[in-house]
């Protein structure tokens, strides 16, 4: 990895914080929860980590065990993820 | 110049035309002032204070009416007071000319200008001198007081471990100054307010105290052909009666208000509404003076009339003389400066208010409306 | 597909994952930005899938075949009561993913890295890793399976400050040799101990906090894992979701009147008194209401009914209580007052108050005529009134005011309470009102209470 | 078992102690009623309004007394009237048992079992038999109304063409129900309205109907050792009584309120406080039938002492006997309720409201201060 | 200096930038944004001017001299009443820069260049032209220097629908060969004429938005820019300046109340209708204000005087009133009221509907106590007043209520009148104090202009 | 250019494009001419391509002739732009 794809990487993460920061800027109280459920779904995105890892190989070996537990966890951060954060906006209505 | 403020001598009447207050203000614009001994007291302002604020008392009227330019008083002067003014000197008062025709023909006699504060113009300039004004604000809250000082229940609604108390409904007829502030009142009090006039714009005036404006709901065929207007108009007075009869029976107050300018005043309350209202029920007349908006009203009486309780006190702004007479003396002094300073008196006949309040001058009836009746009757 | 597609379809999540954020913070568009979020992630997920480097789909199909069976499960499984505790969990997943694809990474590779990306992939090992335990130990607070209550003991700072010098100790030596893999499991059972540590001397009140901390710091592991995998996509969501995470946290923190500083430093070990007297107070049998919780109830009603009593008058909230009553009126809400006999202090008392705030005669009720509409009125307000609502008098023939009509305020859907306190009424009783499932209390003047909600609502 | 409604026969009262409404509620829960004609005539309820309510009625009173288990009033029955009640029947109404022996004596004379309404306990769950609540509202209410109807002045601040009126300074002292009325009726009406009672805690209800609480600023030294706490109350006491003096100086209307129980009511207003008023000032004396608050109040006179109108009127509900009576009833029928049904009364003597309200039974006083007092004056 | 620390210090002069933007959108931390963007701003041109391409210093230190001197000049000189078209010229020079470093790009390569590229520099060409040109005419319809009104011709849609497909044709021709100038001159010169034409057909009026707008083009072209020299400072810069300019388009739109496409859309020739009204009111002579202005004059006062008159009686105001005055004076403003002894309809009107809404007695002043204190004032309210206010019973001797005493209003520093139009009151007569220059005017019903007022002083 | 810097462009792009329209999104009204010229004198970083234009060639030709009046024009947008929005919120008190 070269220093230009560092500082690339280091550029897209201050962008990224600030439009993080700024787009939840004005949540109310009652979306607090489903708030943080919805983006504890988005940070199962390590799915994408985990699928590299497990993918890699051909054979099965301790890499593609681990990779194997990771792809578990993290679908199950993804899929239980959206559908809480779904049944708490079920609740809202209007 | 010498001001003459004169004792009311009225029954009933205790008011004064200027107070300590207004003298002290006219005496260092120049002027001099002479007060009959007394004239303030029943308003509460006592002899003392007006000579604190250097006025002279004198004791007898003959001395006081020789010596004075310009006369003031509340009420107009009965006939041998008037007959006691000097000769061509001013009058200011409140001098009913329609209804006085005598008076008026004693001013012209011993060619005094005489100034009637009922006759002011009504304009935005005129209002500071406005006694018909600031006397209705006074008899339309006093009125208010009088209703539930007499009537056997609460204004407000009150929600207790007794019961639930409704409140009272308040009708108010006629939304002058005097019914505007009746209304005002009464909404203060907690009672339920409606009023009604013949003029629509006074609608939103009736709003904004707080009360409501009855009206006839328009059906849509009013807006029709123009050939139908005035069968309608007929047809819309008759549901305007009738929605004020109704008015008037669940009524626990009515209070009409209606004036017309120097002529009696109109019936608004018929016998058969009387006997309509509930037992206990009391109305107001604040048009008593001129005869009473109500037929049963008996002028300067409170009758009980079908188990109806009807007050036709015929000067209620008298009842509260301290604050009535500070209202009137500022009129007063705010005429009295409009028309004259310590030399004399302009008598700038172009000016709306000069000319319009003026009665008599010089011999003449100035007042059109009196010349007009007074030449009806010599007819 | 080519890496180029791929990088645009990441692209393409990313703004998905933003625009689902943006619109997750409205409850007007919140379902229809966690929608969008999942078709980003979707979108993500196959675009890895497709890439070059994927060869093997044998194990990546069952490990997303079990982890949606299981996910799906719980997530439908799982109480509204305990949704907390859930994402919580779900939370620990998600850093254990990242965990384990760092030691993936780390065990994967033979030749070493450049500094930077050992470096990240540490962080991505540690914080994933504390995030697991941290969650977990959330999960089992809230659940009641550990002490809810802050959990201490003598040295506790010590220790906690000797095991974070410990990794650091275990980082430098990954550093000097990254294929060691002792030292590597070393660091990352030292972060596991450390996620422990951190959350068992924090007060069960707090755990939402915490748990939105875990999941700033569990975005944080995934950016570092995207530095490491030189993955755009990760490094994007990953920053993303850390700094709306530790945004939220401040949010939260603020509602609840505590500093992010209290919260973050109470989490490494110091016992922090505000802390304690938090899990003091019955939180179960009080619900204390945050204005906008109050405002957004109101928001939602249907119907409303108002009970003013003694403690209107005294704050003088007469204007305040028809201000409000008037907005809501405008929004469609149903608005009526119910008034019993004796409240206040004089009989009328809240009449006269109410006829100076001009509310229409036509809002008010007595308590006969209102009293059998309670069980069917979503929200019941009531301003500083106390025994006139007690629900005592009817069912405790001990009660001093037993026998004496009230009004049924509990049979609301919901009843909001305005008091400055728990303190008792005229009559000098407590109300069990205050402590029922459907009642929210406000504490505060409720004059300065109102005007905060009526100014959140207008927000 | 049949209940007796009497006409009341005291002068000036026109109240009635049921009223139709009340008595239909009761007939259908079982109970007999006997009316005597005209009772509710003069507080506006007819005697065709009873029968249709099912009540009969009775021309005379003693056959009413003779048939009836259960005889109710307003005011207390006059020793005639007690005479003429049913040995061993039970007596509801106000009875002043303290001030009024011979008539207790009469009562145990005939083994009467008589529940006096002035003395029910004041709690929360008794607030709805409370007739003292309910009639404090309306002296309160119209104590008000009586003081601007009389003043010579407005009760509101009002800025006019014609001048600035001050508002009314009015000034409650003793803020029970009635002076909370009272400030809450002034406030309404415009006036600027202060108060004071002895108990510190009526402070924060007085501020809650809008009013002023007048306190003595408590100066920091006040807060020193305990050994000078009872030396500072006594300076504080005078400062208190000074601070009051100057506001009563101040005041265009002063409404005391003050009663102790049972007992002649406190002077408030001396002579000389009375002379520092203005001319014209209003006083209405809420505790005139107890005496008054104030030196020179004439019970149920109006006098006009050093400028002063003083109001002494002893029975100000029974002005607004409509509502007062529907308020007296329904605070009647709850006690009726509580103490009894269709077949007898309970006697619950264990019973707080029972055992409060109860001043004689079976030719025994069961009022404490009253036996003491009978007790202390035949010593 | 190396590109990767010349790239960092862009990252940092990026993060500035945002930071600065944020500052900026709050009274409190304007100033400092302002200072913070100046510093990235200026570490941005210390590292380009580090940068190992550039050698030769003379023209750059001429040019940032020259630039500096006009710059520092106008901007000092410039009136405060001047400023918006200020920053349209400034813009304009922004957006001629851009077009000459794609021009300066074009003309130096004659290899010719990816598609991609030639693509940013053809939109850095056509957008700085146009908003170079645009900006000009912007400028010169606020100072008057052509007329403000909309300028329509016949076929006007029709001859720029033919430009823009002349620009678009020439620059296919571009794309063909990228080394002929003459094609290249060809595009400029037609986006300059659009420029020109776009602004021509929008009234004065409506030029702030239009420089906004221009504003946002001018960041746009400047990442146009970015993407042709690989420069992720310009792309970050310039996408952050395009999308708030565009963002703060739109509000200032809504503020407004007219939609952006309507901008949009009239900008592009068809004559808009809603615009030409805009340009009919004279707005030299009448400021109508926004109820955010209204509400930020209120909140930097120190002493208000309320003049209540017939309006707030009608409205019913009185309540909202005094909730206003409340919210003030528990702001630490001196508020009082001014009462004319004729204001309403009936004597004491005033005084009754204030005392009913609870506004204290010691507040409100007779017109005699209080007129001599307007000119030490700094706002006065005036609310539904008209005839009691009118300076022509001073002034103007025809005036029928000539020699009335009124209300000095207009003496103090600003006035602000809530009417619901230029009616005239009871005396049927033209108030000249709406058109003064210290006063303002807010349109519609009193009571909902209060709770607007207050609803935004709230925020 | 290759395709992979173009595509990290992008994504630059887009992520500030979020964080500068959500940095806005609160601006009251009387913000709004400072603000837009404070991000118009951020604009002025055209300035850049302006030096790297100017400063690239050591002889003196057309394109420097193009890049100097460049420089000029956007040194005048950066340094009149800030100094006037400087100018503007001095009028803020408070
Ligand atoms: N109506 C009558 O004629 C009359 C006369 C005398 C007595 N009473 C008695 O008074 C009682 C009336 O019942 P109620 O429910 O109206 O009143 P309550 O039972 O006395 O309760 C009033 C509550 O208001 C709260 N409060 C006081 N000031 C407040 C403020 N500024 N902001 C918010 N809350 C405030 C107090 O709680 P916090 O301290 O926690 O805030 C208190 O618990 C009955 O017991 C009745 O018998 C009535
Ligand atoms: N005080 C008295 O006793 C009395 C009695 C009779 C007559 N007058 C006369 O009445 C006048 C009183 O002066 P003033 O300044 O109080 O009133 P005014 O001159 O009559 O002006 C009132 C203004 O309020 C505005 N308005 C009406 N409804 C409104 C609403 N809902 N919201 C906002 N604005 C509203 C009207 O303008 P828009 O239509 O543009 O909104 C109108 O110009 C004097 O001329 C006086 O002589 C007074
Ligand atoms: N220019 C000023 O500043 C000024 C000052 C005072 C009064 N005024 C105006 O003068 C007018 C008269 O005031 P006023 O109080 O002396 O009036 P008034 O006492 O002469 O009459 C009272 C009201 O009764 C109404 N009325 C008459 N006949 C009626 C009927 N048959 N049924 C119902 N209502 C009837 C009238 O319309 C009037 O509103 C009002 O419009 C008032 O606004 C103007
Ligand atoms: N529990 C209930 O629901 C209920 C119902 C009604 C009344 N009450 C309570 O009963 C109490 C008495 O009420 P009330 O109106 O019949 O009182 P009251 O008529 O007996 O006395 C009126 C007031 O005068 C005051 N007072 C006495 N001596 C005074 C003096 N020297 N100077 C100044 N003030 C003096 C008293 O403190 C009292 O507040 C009040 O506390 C009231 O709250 C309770």
């Amino acid at each position: 990895m070269d220093t230009g794809t560092i500082i690339i990487g280091l550029t897209i993460f201050v962008l990224a914080c600030f439009a993080g920061a700024e787009l939840i800027a004005k949540v109310p109280p009652t979306l607090h929860t489903p708030l943080m459920s919805g983006s504890n779904a988005i940070s199962g995105i390590a799915i994408l980590g985990a699928l590299l890892a497990t993918g890699h190989p051909e054979s099965f070996n301790s890499i593609s065990v681990i990779g194997f537990l990771a792809v578990i966890l993290a679908t199950i951060n993804v899929v239980g993820g959206y559908l809480v954060t779904h049944r708490m906006l079920q609740m809202f209505k209007k | 110049m010498k001001l003459a403020v004169l004792k009311e001598t009225e029954e009933g009447e205790n008011r004064v035309a200027l107070i300590p207050d207004s003298i002290k203000r006219l005496t260092q614009k120049g002027f001099t002032l002479l007060v009959e001994a007394g004239a303030g007291s029943s308003a509460g302002y006592s002899d003392q204070e007006y000579e604190q604020v250097g006025a002279t008392l004198v004791s007898s009227l003959q001395e006081l009416a020789a010596q004075a330019d310009c006369v003031v008083k509340v009420r107009p002067p009965s006939l041998e007071e008037a007959v006691m003014l000097k000769d061509s000197s001013v009058l200011i008062a409140i001098l009913q000319p329609t209804l006085r025709h005598d008076l008026v023909r004693t001013l012209t006699a011993k060619q005094i200008t005489a100034f009637g504060l009922d006759i002011i113009p009504r304009t935005t300039l005129a209002q500071s001198m406005d006694v018909l004004s600031s006397m209705s604000t006074i008899a339309g809250y006093k009125a208010v007081l009088l209703a539930a000082d007499t009537i056997n229940r609460f204004f407000p609604m009150l929600m207790t471990a007794a019961g639930t108390v409704s409140p009272a409904k308040v009708l108010v007829l006629g939304a002058g100054v005097a019914g505007l502030m009746a209304c005002a009142t009464a909404k203060r009090l907690g009672g339920v307010v409606e009023a009604f006039d013949v003029r629509p714009e006074v609608k939103e005036q009736v709003r904004s105290v707080g009360a409501k404006f009855i009206e006839v709901p328009v059906s849509e065929d009013g807006s029709g052909g123009g050939g139908y207007a005035k069968e309608m108009s007929d047809e819309y007075k008759e549901k305007q009666a009738e929605l004020i009869s109704r008015h008037i029976a669940k009524s626990d107050v009515v209070i009409p208000t209606a004036l017309l300018p120097g002529r009696k005043a109109p019936i608004l309350i018929s016998k058969e509404q009387v006997q309509s209202m509930k037992p206990g029920s009391v109305i107001v007349d604040l048009a008593a003076e001129m005869g009473g908006n109500c037929a049963l009203t008996q002028p300067g009486q409170t009758i009980v009339a079908h188990g109806v309780t009807i007050i036709g006190h015929p000067n209620l702004p008298s009842t509260m003389a301290f604050h009535a007479s500070q209202m009137f003396s500022r009129n007063v002094e705010k005429f009295l400066l409009y028309l004259c300073d310590e030399k004399g008196f302009r008598m700038d006949m172009n000016d709306e208010i000069t000319r319009g309040s003026l009665v008599t001058k010089d011999g003449k009836v100035f007042h059109e409306l009196t010349s007009r009746l007074m030449a009806g009757k010599s007819q | 597909m080519s890496q180029h597609i791929i990088n645009l379809i990441y692209l393409l999540a990313a703004t998905l994952f933003m625009v689902g954020i943006k619109y997750l913070s409205s409850p007007d568009t919140a379902k229809k930005g966690n929608f969008l979020s999942m078709i980003g992630m979707a979108a993500a997920i196959g675009a890895t899938l497709a890439a070059p480097e994927i060869n093997g789909f044998t194990l990546i199909i069952g490990g997303i075949f079990i982890g949606t069976v299981i996910g799906a499960y719980a997530a439908i499984k799982v109480k509204m009561t305990a949704m907390p505790e859930m994402v919580g969990l779900l939370n620990g997943c998600g850093g254990a993913a990242s965990a384990l694809v760092a030691l993936a990474e780390f065990h994967g590779n033979s030749t070493g890295f450049v500094p930077f990306t050992l470096l990240t992939l540490l962080l991505s090992l540690i914080i994933g890793g504390l995030t697991f335990t941290g969650s977990l130990m959330a999960y089992a607070k809230l659940q009641g399976l550990i002490p809810t209550r802050p959990v201490t003991y003598p040295g506790q700072q010590i220790i906690n400050g000797l095991i974070v010098l410990a990794t650091v100790a275990l980082s430098w030596l990954v550093f000097q040799d990254s294929t060691n893999i002792l030292t590597i499991a070393g660091v990352l059972v030292l972060s596991l101990g450390l996620g422990v540590l951190a959350v068992i001397p924090i007060g069960g009140a707090d755990m939402p906090v915490i748990i939105c901390l875990l999941n700033s710091y569990s975005g944080l592991a995934v950016s570092m894992t995207g530095f490491a995998l030189s993955n755009n996509a990760l490094i994007i969501t990953g920053s993303l979701v850390g700094a709306s995470g530790i945004f939220l946290t401040k949010i939260m923190c603020d509602a609840m009147n505590r500093s992010l500083a209290n919260v973050l430093f109470s989490a490494f070990g110091k016992v922090d008194e505000s802390a304690t007297a938090t899990g003091e107070i019955p939180a179960q049998t009080m619900k204390g209401g945050e204005v906008e919780d109050v405002a957004t109830i109101l928001a939602n009603a249907q119907s409303l009914i108002i009970v003013p009593g003694y403690g209107m008058a005294a704050a003088q909230a007469q204007h305040a209580t028809r201000e409000l009553a008037d907005y809501l009126g405008e929004h469609g809400i149903e608005v009526r007052y119910a008034i019993h006999p004796v409240a206040g202090r004089m009989p009328g008392h809240m009449n006269v108050l109410l006829a100076e705030a001009d509310v229409p005669y036509e809002q008010l009720f007595a308590m006969d005529d209102i009293n059998d509409d309670f069980a069917a009125t979503d929200v019941v307000l009531v301003i500083g009134a106390n025994d006139v609502v007690n629900p005592a008098a009817k069912t405790n023939p001990a009660s001093p005011i037993y026998g004496m009509p009230v009004l049924d305020v509990e049979k609301a859907r919901t009843v909001i309470v305005l008091k400055r306190s728990l303190n008792v009424g005229f009559a000098g009783i407590d109300n069990e009102l205050f402590s029922m499932d459907n009642t929210m209390m406000l504490f505060g003047d409720a004059r300065s209470s109102l005007q905060k909600i009526l100014a959140t609502l207008k927000k």
